[in-house]
């Protein structure tokens, strides 16, 4: 399954290991950002929605 | 009519502060305004000297005849009285100073580093400068904070000074300035929650 | 306009106002380097020129947080904002102010200090003429530098952040015309440059400081 | 209903939602074909030997670096002379990705400079002008940061843009002057007609082009719509605090 | 004194606060380098540990002026000298938090830049520890200096022109370590040397600070 | 008896300033300082907060008693209203900030970032600090600069309320606090030029 690599196999997989790194930590932390954004804006929006019942 | 304001709507930080605003100032009117700390005096004032912009209504003949002073007197602590004063008198095309110095009793520190100042004798200079500026239209923020019993009516006199040579003043304050002139209370163009139009982040709400 | 130019000029050298200063960071660092990088006179021949176009640059830079700065803060520049001047001739002042008290004194010391750093003779004429043709590109530049950051409370580490890359041009054809000039090569095609430059940045800057400043104290 | 009545924030995140499944999908199926066909399905070349296989994350991302800061600086300008929202947002958006690929395109590089240059990093024009363009997208991110109110850093922002481009140019020719480098010319069909590339490694080539493309406007699109929420939220807390 | 180090940290970390800055410059000068000197691998490697140590003494350097003048500006200053605190205290912790947010990232990031000046694979490790053990010295001594300027404005200039005669015999023994280091020779006199003057510095500066404070504030 | 002044001689910029300046202070009394501008009361109280020394005389009872107010508020713009009394009330090692955002109606500002409230805002934040600081002396220097009138009467409250617990305070300010309390003119103690003794100049005079 794995081809051969012959002698710059460390060369090729240490680039692809840093590129995949890179792309995952930036999905993580868009994601986890995106995340706690909606999380945030929800509550927000519950909040004001409360407020405006109160006042109501 | 110097300067007329109508419907003027402004915000500040993205949160409208004031709706629906109008007023007029006449040669030789004073206009006192008041209302509580945060109800946006320095926002009005600011955008009627033309450094922010109003997200509604509109102001007419405010160009360039605006004298503005502000919280920060704009001295440098490096230069002597003199000099400070020199300078904007200078850059407003006038040449004269000695009636300023005169108007607020700076003959005596005219030779004092600015900096070397108490903190009441920075304000004398700081007003003393609207008198080079030559510009018909004062626009003031609180200009008597830390000015002692003398150099309040030293202000005052110079307001009426320049009132009757045809000028007008709106300024802002909280206490009293041994002034008459009307007063207007902001407090009730305060602006709602739901005052969206305009606003920079009215797409967002 | 003159009378802004004449009390920058004033405040840059009174007590405390900064004159002096860029040269003498110049010459400290320009005498740090051989600490740094060891004593070999060849080698501190060979990077003679550069260090000295780096060093000059830097001292440039480390000004230029006073530049709009300190007018922001005691509110001149709210008051410069309701004057009647306009803006975009303030900031060219204020430009060639910074030039006058920073660049001009370094282009005339950059020669001593290249004796410290065994600047090969030749070197001397083409170092000081790229000196002179560069220093008013960094001082127009980074008074944009200076109007984007201004609003920002001791913004002098973002503000190198952001002109540095901006200075990179300039620096690449200066540097590499005094090194021309110190191996006796043809300097010509990077001063060529270097001015173009230069012209540029004065003719187009100003509009771009004066809008950017407009902006950032709304 | 003209195009710009996306730049409506609520339009926008809609059309998005419906949008990115089809896209992450497209971008995963793309990146995943490339890579995957690129590391396992294609020969070495006889000089570079397996290391040719570094070109299928290489170039995808050099690629995506400079887009990137393209997308930036036209909505800039869009931001600059229409003042939609969603543009400024999508610049922000857009920057620490065009980051990321730099470092991408830079790290893949350097790795591969090194059995083939026998160095990790060498001077040449090409490689200096991506550590710029680092610079840049560094100074552009570390600007929107340090400006609290985001309209004016959105404008502060953009001009920085606009300017930083020009420079950025001029640097690429200063670049060139100062250094003529080791790093081989462009053979990518778009920009030369021709290609110097064999087909066998073209093929996979290209599929992640395409991928990396795809995946840099999913990922816009998520992160300007983040922009949005944090906006709205910061709106919406700000009013809620001034009791108004 | 926890209570006033979480709240640099904090503010360091907050937008504006300059955290990643110190970083930044010192990547680009770093890059501004081989502009300046030339692209030659040789040149470069053999400058490397001396750029690279100059650099992180002027990222530290610049950093400097936000140590205290920000607290002095905003009257801070003055409130934490009429609070139960000893200042030696106070000025021990700030520098501290300088360090955590300026010294200490330099230190990580050094091997990276490493790599773009051709240093020699022996110097990577001793670089590392010969800035881990002398930026500690660049922040307490450049607490001395902030200290030394407080009052000034914009002083920025002056305090770099203060502190960088301050910083030789740290950037001396520093660079000499790094660069024996790379060069395959032993260095540990010259990180002997580093670490007595980091501890002598920890152990007496807060104190000369202190003073100054005292004397500038009055 | 909390502090107490005696014959003090300051000087500022090594110019005298006052002369043959005492009173003393009581657990329970509030002191006003008045003189025109320039007359020194900034340099008294900064004198006796201890960041400047006197040239002459004697102060006693005001080590780490005294919680200082001068025309900074020492308020951090990036942390929010909360965080920056929250930091004053660790170093002065007391926890709890709920009473000193009450007492100047901080509860709905408590959080924004302080660097977005208005001038009034601000200095009742700074304000607000004293009552986290526990100290029994307060020495403030024009408090209330900026606060409009419901602010200004929070503020008498305030000192009333700390006069109350027996503390004292010592207030420098031209206007009206609403406070009923001693005054002090200064004017009468107003170095002359013939004082040289202890200046920083003398040796050269
Ligand atoms: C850090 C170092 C490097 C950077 C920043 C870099 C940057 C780039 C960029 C921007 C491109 C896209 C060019 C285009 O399509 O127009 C590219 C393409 C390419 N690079 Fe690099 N490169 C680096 C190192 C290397 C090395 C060491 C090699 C191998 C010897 C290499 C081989 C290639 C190849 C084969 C292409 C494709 C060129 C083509 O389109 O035919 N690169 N590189
Ligand atoms: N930089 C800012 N960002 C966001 N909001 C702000 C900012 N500055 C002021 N505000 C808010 O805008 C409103 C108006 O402020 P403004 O400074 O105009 O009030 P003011 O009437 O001058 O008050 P004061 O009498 O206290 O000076 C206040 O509620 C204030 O909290
Ligand atoms: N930095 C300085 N250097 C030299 N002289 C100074 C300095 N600051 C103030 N002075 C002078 O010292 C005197 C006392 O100043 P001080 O600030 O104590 O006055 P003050 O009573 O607080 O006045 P104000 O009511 O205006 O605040 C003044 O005459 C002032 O001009
Ligand atoms: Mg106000
Ligand atoms: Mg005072």
């Amino acid at each position: 399954m794995m081809p051969d690599l012959g002698k710059y196999a460390a060369e090729v997989l240490s680039a692809y290991g840093a590129s995949l790194v890179l792309l995952a930590v930036l999905l993580a932390v868009t994601l986890r950002r995106g995340r706690a954004a909606r999380a945030g804006l929800a509550q927000v929006e519950a909040e004001a929605k409360q407020e405006t019942q109160k006042d109501g | 009519m110097l300067l007329s304001v109508q419907d003027l709507t402004l915000a500040r930080g993205g949160v409208p502060v004031l709706t629906g605003l109008g007023f007029t100032l006449e040669a030789g009117q004073a206009l006192i305004l008041r209302g509580p700390n945060g109800a946006g005096k320095t926002t009005l004032l600011r955008c009627i000297a033309g450094l922010q912009s109003p997200i509604g209504g509109a102001i007419s003949g405010a160009e360039e005849t605006i004298a503005y002073a502000g919280h920060a007197d704009g001295i440098k602590a490096m230069l002597s009285v003199r000099e400070n004063l020199q300078f904007w008198a200078q850059v407003f095309g006038k040449g004269d100073i000695a009636a300023a110095l005169d108007s607020y009793a700076l003959h005596p520190l005219a030779d004092r580093l600015a900096g070397t100042l108490s903190a009441g004798q920075k304000r004398r200079l700081g007003l003393s400068r609207l008198l080079v500026t030559g510009c018909p239209i004062w626009v003031l923020d609180e200009p008597t904070v830390s000015l002692d019993v003398d150099a309040v009516s030293m202000f005052a006199a110079a307001v009426k000074s320049h009132l009757a040579t045809g000028g007008a003043a709106l300024i802002a304050t909280h206490i009293d300035l041994g002034l008459e002139a009307e007063v207007l209370d902001i407090t009730p163009f305060r602006a709602h929650a739901d005052h969206y139009s305009g606003t920079s982040d009215e797409a967002f709400l | 306009m003159i009378a802004l130019l004449l009390r920058d000029l004033r405040l840059a050298f009174r007590a405390g106002g900064g004159f002096g200063l860029g040269l003498a960071f110049f010459l400290i660092v320009t005498t740090l380097v051989p600490f740094s990088v060891g004593p070999t006179a060849e080698l501190l021949g060979s990077i003679a020129p550069g260090v000295l176009w780096l060093g000059a640059l830097l001292a440039c830079l480390l000004s230029l947080d006073r530049l709009l700065a300190l007018d922001y803060e005691d509110g001149t520049l709210d008051l410069l904002l309701t004057a009647p001047l306009p803006l975009e001739a303030a900031v060219s002042v204020k430009a060639l102010a910074h030039w006058l008290t920073t660049g001009l004194p370094l282009v005339l010391a950059a020669p001593l200090l290249g004796v410290l750093l065994n600047l090969p003779p030749s070197g001397y004429g083409w170092l000081v003429v790229s000196l002179a043709l560069g220093t008013p590109a960094l001082s127009v530049i980074g008074t944009f530098g200076a109007a984007l950051t201004v609003g920002i409370k001791r913004g002098g580490l973002l503000l190198s952040l952001l002109v540095l890359p901006l200075y990179v041009p300039t620096l690449i054809f200066g540097a590499e015309a005094a090194r021309r000039g110190a191996m006796g090569l043809d300097p010509s095609t990077p001063l060529v440059m270097l001015a173009g430059i230069t012209l540029g940045t004065i003719a187009l800057m100003p509009f771009a400081s004066a809008a950017v400043l407009r902006m950032g104290l709304r | 209903m003209s195009i710009w009545s996306y730049a409506n924030p609520v339009k926008f995140l809609a059309l998005s939602a419906k949008l990115q499944p089809y896209l992450w999908g497209a971008a995963a199926l793309c990146v995943c074909t490339g890579l995957i066909w690129g590391f396992f399905g294609t020969p070495d070349d006889y000089r570079q030997g397996s290391t040719v296989k570094i070109i299928y994350l290489h170039v995808p991302s050099a690629l995506m670096a400079i887009n990137a800061w393209f997308m930036m600086l036209l909505t800039s300008l869009i931001w600059l002379v229409r003042r939609h929202h969603v543009s400024a947002l999508a610049a922000r958006a857009a920057a620490p990705v065009g980051l990321v690929m730099t470092l991408i395109a830079l790290i893949t590089g350097a790795i591969w400079g090194q059995p083939m240059w026998g160095t990790w990093w060498a001077w040449d024009p090409r490689l200096t002008s991506f550590l710029i363009l680092f610079l840049f997208y560094l100074g552009y991110i570390a600007l929107w940061e340090a400006v609290e109110d985001p309209d004016t850093a959105a404008d502060l922002t953009s001009v920085l843009c606009l300017v930083g481009s020009v420079f950025a140019v001029l640097s690429r020719y200063a670049v060139q002057f100062w250094n003529q480098g080791l790093h081989q010319g462009t053979s990518v069909p778009v920009a030369t007609g021709g290609r110097t590339v064999d087909d066998v490694f073209f093929v996979p080539l290209a599929i992640s082009m395409v991928g990396f493309g795809l995946l840099f406007v999913a990922l816009v699109l998520y992160r300007t719509g983040t922009e949005i929420r944090l906006r709205r939220t910061q709106a919406l807390r700000t009013r809620m605090e001034r009791g108004l």
